[in-house]
């Protein structure tokens, strides 16, 4: 059982540190950035290898949970956040990608972590990120007739006054 | 004839079958629908009891804003359901939109989409209220129409 | 002869308005005689939009709207959010507040197990247990409303602190309630074990091994009843959870019946929570005045909520609005569990396997849906079809003419 | 001429129709708020003296109400199965002896003409449930055919035991055997196939744990999803009486009928009052058994009949031949 004890706060800080220089020495090109914030580590990472690192961790932890993909429209660039849980270091990890905004389009992790497969279709419904290779994409958010091409979570769209 | 229609408004004041449709709610209002078919409520006092085919159904409880997705699936029901029937909306997001206002997928309103006889307002409503306003509906079908407070202005 | 007997398969369509189903979500069965072969998901029916409407409003506002995804659930949704936005303002909150966030949660949990436990007892026709858990449940909405002065979206957190003070006859009548929930529990575990007709319903049924939870990213007591011993308050402890003693319970059985286990062990585990917080509770301010603003930067929120874990992502940009609100709930980490257990179930299974992982729709679809069949035709209503046509030729005109002219 | 409106007034006030329907309505509000004291509620409360008007109300209610028929139902079946099954329910309450040893309808060989009614009563149900073809209707009709061929082989069987034991296939003449011949009810010599009836009963009624065919949370009310209206009053009135049919039978087969003490003068009086209060003492147990237990499923259901149910019935019918054999 993994659960049961808590590790305390410095245990804590060792496991992200020591999870961080892990990742340094596999893939070391790779990491773009990389800071702590209050536990959590946030690590930039480029496009190419964020399925190869997904994958390295996913077959090197039994737990290895991801919460969730969230994308940020940053205006310029659409930002990709892997949200993932290490359940053995009690870690949380946040792996970031960064895609242009004229032509979004990433690879899919589905086969990585079958469980993405719900949190991409979120994704590429409210923003428009096609990721490829995944089983069902199919644009089918909001009713039928929502029009093609509007995607409202993008910040260039702007909610009319609704009566 | 007098005889006969009165005892046939009779019967449906004491006989209000009542479809409960969720058109986007938080769940906030439907918990206390549902609470209000419990030992503490007990609305089935008054004849009230919950429905699950719409064909069975006087009274259509409704409760959230109205969601794009949900908007055709209510007026289908309303019209699936036999005359004459009532529409009860609960809670605020269906009676003004709420906090949903503004939304891209929300109508702000039942009333956007069918016609309503009763507007609960409160986020949520308690269960008290939600029965006040079933039998301040059927007071509108009693013909002494100021015994309770009335038809249109609001059943005060 | 290899000659196949093509069986007629049949397909029902349950929801979106169902009475099995509390909120609109569709499944679309296809089954052989009573049993099902496939199940599959439409949601999307409660999508309100709420992450782009957090982007347009103030914090302060926010803090309300969020607590409206979901109705049963509202505490922590606020608590969730409020905890992202504090740890970004980076400005410790009271103690006290920390206290009482965690006995508004901790008794939310109850409600909403309460409540769960009716809803499976009606599913599978047991309307008597129905009605004896609801009425029992009128005991905690009495304590939630007494603490937070509301019964269901409590409004009970701000940033900064909670809005609202406990005193010592508060105390008193909640440990009272506690003690009398803590009894009924008790003889509510003593039911689900030994009444017949609910253990022929739900022992093993809606099967769901360790493997598969861990591979569909099942969360909160669904994973735990499949062995699964995953619950943010031990991995990742918010508010004052670090220091609580408390047991994770977990169950083996895989099926619906380990999930009314957890749930109803998981009930004795929050009256001690509630009990210790109460004892330690200390005294001080509860709440510190924090600016509207909120310095730029971005954080992560984790809760475990009665269904599962919830999680929140926040971007700001030091203004007064937020820049990004993500929500991930926990039904929608569990939908994919759902449609995996479904299958091989009988149609009578439906109702308690989906309710087995505590549907909460509305969380769930606040941005949301799937379809994974493309051919919808025979759910359409004619207006449906009607307005596909309409659509067809707005987006086909100019073929229609060219073929009409020639 | 006199003869003939006194037969009349007989079929169609006390105890015909009218007095048939009174009662049916009167022992749905006993169930109901029967079944809801037992779930901690009040029940029907407001209309009338403690609600004892609520399935009246019920009832004129869907009468007055806009009745539909789907475009895509089999109209002539969708029309026919509510009248044909009040119009056999009531019919078969006529056999029921309530205020004398007899029914209004008696003849030698009735049970089997009772029993053969109740049985198209079950088909009707299936029948109506496929013309609407709605998913769900037709869910819940196959559903009624499948409970029926587990149910109704002991309940027959149940019956036959009490045949055999009073040599007579005539209602009244068995009614007046266990008054006369033995001198006491059949309950106490055939206690097991008055349970099994019972059992049968709750899954002929459609009650819970048995009520799969409109298990409101699984297919939205089975069969009657589709009926609206003055159909669907006609099917709940229908329902009702044969609540009061299931009961008055085994009022009748296991009770010793309307027999009790009487009061010499107005001895029919008294019979009515004896009825009355046997069956409500059935219905009571019904009410019961639907408070304590959980839905079964269909495959469940259907193991429990034909695996302890239907063996038993053979069982007690064993007991019952070696009863009278010895006896005799």
């Amino acid at each position: 059982m993994v659960a049961n004890e808590i590790p305390s706060k410095e245990e804590k800080l060792e496991n992200v540190e020591s999870l961080l220089t892990m990742l340094k020495e596999k893939f070391g090109d790779a990491i773009l950035d990389s800071k702590i914030i209050k536990r959590r580590l946030f690590i930039d990472v480029t496009t190419e290898s964020f399925r190869g690192i997904l994958k390295f961790l996913d077959e090197s932890f039994e737990i290895c949970f991801l919460h969730t993909i969230t994308a940020v429209d940053t205006t310029s660039e659409f930002e990709l956040l892997y949200h993932i849980f290490i359940g053995e270091k009690k870690v949380n990890l946040n792996l970031r990608i960064k895609i242009s905004r004229d032509s979004p389009k990433v690879p899919t992790i589905t086969d990585i972590m079958p469980a993405a497969n719900v949190y991409e279709r979120e994704v590429h419904d409210l923003f428009g990120i096609v990721f490829e290779g995944h089983p069902h994409l199919e644009r089918l958010i909001l009713p039928e007739d929502w029009p093609d091409g509007v995607y409202p979570l993008r910040k260039d769209y702007k909610m009319g006054g609704k009566k | 004839m007098a005889i006969l229609s009165k005892v046939v408004n009779w019967a449906r004041r004491s006989s209000p079958w009542v479809l409960h449709f969720n058109s986007g709610s938080c769940n906030g209002c439907d918990i206390e629908i549902l609470a209000a078919l419990t030992p503490r409520f007990d609305v089935e006092r008054f004849g009230i009891t919950l429905q699950g085919s719409p064909r069975h159904a006087d009274v259509l409880l409704i409760t959230g804003p109205v969601t794009e997705q949900v908007k055709k699936r209510l007026v289908r029901i309303y019209n699936q359901m036999p005359d004459p029937k009532f529409v009860i909306v609960v809670g605020t997001c269906g009676c003004t939109g709420g906090v949903f206002s503004g939304s891209y997928s929300t109508n702000n309103g039942v009333d956007n989409v069918i016609p309503v006889d009763v507007y609960i307002p409160g986020c949520p409503p308690r269960p008290q209220q939600i029965i006040d306003a079933v039998v301040k509906l059927l007071a509108k079908l009693s013909p002494n129409k100021d015994k309770n407070g009335g038809t249109n202005n609001g059943g005060k | 002869m290899t000659e196949k007997v093509v069986k007629e398969r049949y397909t029902i369509p349950v929801g979106p308005q169902h009475p099995a189903l509390k909120e609109p979500i569709f499944f679309k069965f296809i089954v052989d005689g009573e049993q099902i072969i496939e199940a599959i998901p439409r949601i999307g029916y409660v999508h309100r939009g709420i992450e782009k409407l957090t982007e347009e409003r103030t914090y302060l506002k926010d803090a309300y709207l969020v607590e409206r995804v979901c109705g049963i659930c509202s505490g922590v949704h606020q608590a969730t959010f409020v905890n992202a936005v504090e740890s970004l303002i980076d400005k410790p909150t009271p103690e006290r507040a920390d206290y009482l966030r965690v006995l508004v949660l901790e008794l939310e949990r109850i409600h909403s197990h309460y409540l769960w436990l009716g809803v499976a007892a009606h599913e599978i026709g047991f309307d008597t247990l129905f009605m004896y858990t609801w009425r029992d449940r009128e005991v905690v909405m009495d304590l939630l409303e007494l603490i937070t002065g509301n019964r269901v979206n409590y409004g009970m957190n701000i940033i900064g602190g909670v809005r609202r003070d406990i005193n010592d006859e508060i105390i008193h009548k909640t440990l009272k309630g506690i003690d009398y929930l803590e009894e009924r529990a008790k003889y509510y575990l003593d039911v689900a074990a030994d009444e017949k007709t609910i253990l022929a319903r739900t022992v093993g049924r809606g099967i769901l091994t360790r493997e598969q939870a861990l591979k569909l990213g099942a969360v909160g007591p669904t994973a735990r009843a499949s062995n699964l011993a995953m619950d943010v308050r031990k991995d990742d402890p918010y508010l004052v959870y670090d220091e609580i003693p408390f047991e994770l319970v977990t169950a083996d059985t895989n099926d619906v019946f380990g999930r009314i286990v957890v749930r109803v062990k998981e009930l004795f585990e929050s009256y001690n929570i509630i009990r210790w917080v109460l004892e330690n509770i200390p005294s001080g301010p509860t709440f510190i005045r924090t600016s509207p603003k909120v310095p730029a930067g971005e954080a992560i929120a984790k809760s475990e909520a009665p269904r599962g874990e919830l999680f929140y992502y926040v971007r700001s940009t030091g203004t007064l609005k937020p820049y990004r609100v993500k929500i991930r709930t926990p039904t929608l980490a569990n939908i994919l569990a759902v449609a995996e257990m479904l299958k091989g179930e009988y149609i009578a299974d439906i109702p308690i396997v989906f309710a087995g992982i505590d549907p909460c729709i509305s969380c769930m679809d606040r941005a949301f849906f799937v379809d994974v069949e493309k051919d919808k035709k025979w759910v359409w209503s004619e207006d449906e079809l009607k307005l596909y046509s309409r659509k067809w030729y707005k987006t086909h005109e100019k073929e229609v003419i060219q073929r009409w002219k020639r | 001429m006199e003869e003939i409106i006194l037969y009349l007034l007989e079929l169609l006030i006390f105890p015909g129709i009218i007095f048939i329907s009174t009662l049916a309505l009167f022992f749905q509000w006993f169930d109901r708020k029967i079944h809801a004291r037992f779930q901690n509620r009040v029940g029907p409360l407001v209309v009338g003296p403690k609600g004892l008007l609520q399935p009246l109300a019920d009832f004129i209610k869907l009468l007055s109400k806009e009745d539909i028929t789907p475009i895509s139902a089999d109209r002539a079946g969708f029309i026919l199965a509510p009248i044909i099954t009040l119009t056999l329910a009531v019919i078969s309450a006529f056999f029921i002896p309530v205020m004398s040893y007899s029914g209004i309808l008696s003849f030698s060989g009735d049970v089997i003409v009772v029993l053969f009614f109740s049985t198209i009563l079950t088909f009707m149900i299936a029948f109506a449930g496929y013309s609407a073809t709605n998913r769900f209707s037709t869910i819940g009709a196959a559903r009624t055919a499948l409970q029926f061929i587990s149910y109704e082989i002991p309940y027959i069987l149940s019956v036959i035991a009490v045949v055999i034991i009073s040599r007579s296939l005539q209602i009244s003449e068995i009614v007046a055997s266990q008054v006369s011949t033995y001198g006491l009810p059949y309950v106490v010599i055939l206690p097991i196939a008055f349970v099994l009836y019972l059992v049968s009963l709750l899954a002929k009624l459609e009650k819970i744990p048995f009520d799969i065919p409109e298990a409101e949370t699984e297919i939205v009310g089975g069969w009657s999803a589709e009926y609206s209206g003055k159909k669907l009053a006609f099917f709940k009135l229908a329902i009702d009486i044969k609540m009061v049919v299931g009961a008055g039978l085994a009022v009748a087969f296991f009770l010793g009928g309307p027999y009790g003490p009487v009061i010499p003068g107005i001895e029919w009086l008294c019979y009515t009052f004896w009825f009355i209060v046997k069956t409500l003492v059935l219905v009571f147990i019904l009410s019961n058994l639907r408070t304590l237990f959980a839905r079964y499923r269909i495959d469940q259901m259907v193991k429990i009949f034909w695996d302890y149910i239907t063996p038993l019935a053979f069982l007690q019918l064993i007991l019952a031949e070696g009863f009278v054999i010895y006896l005799m």
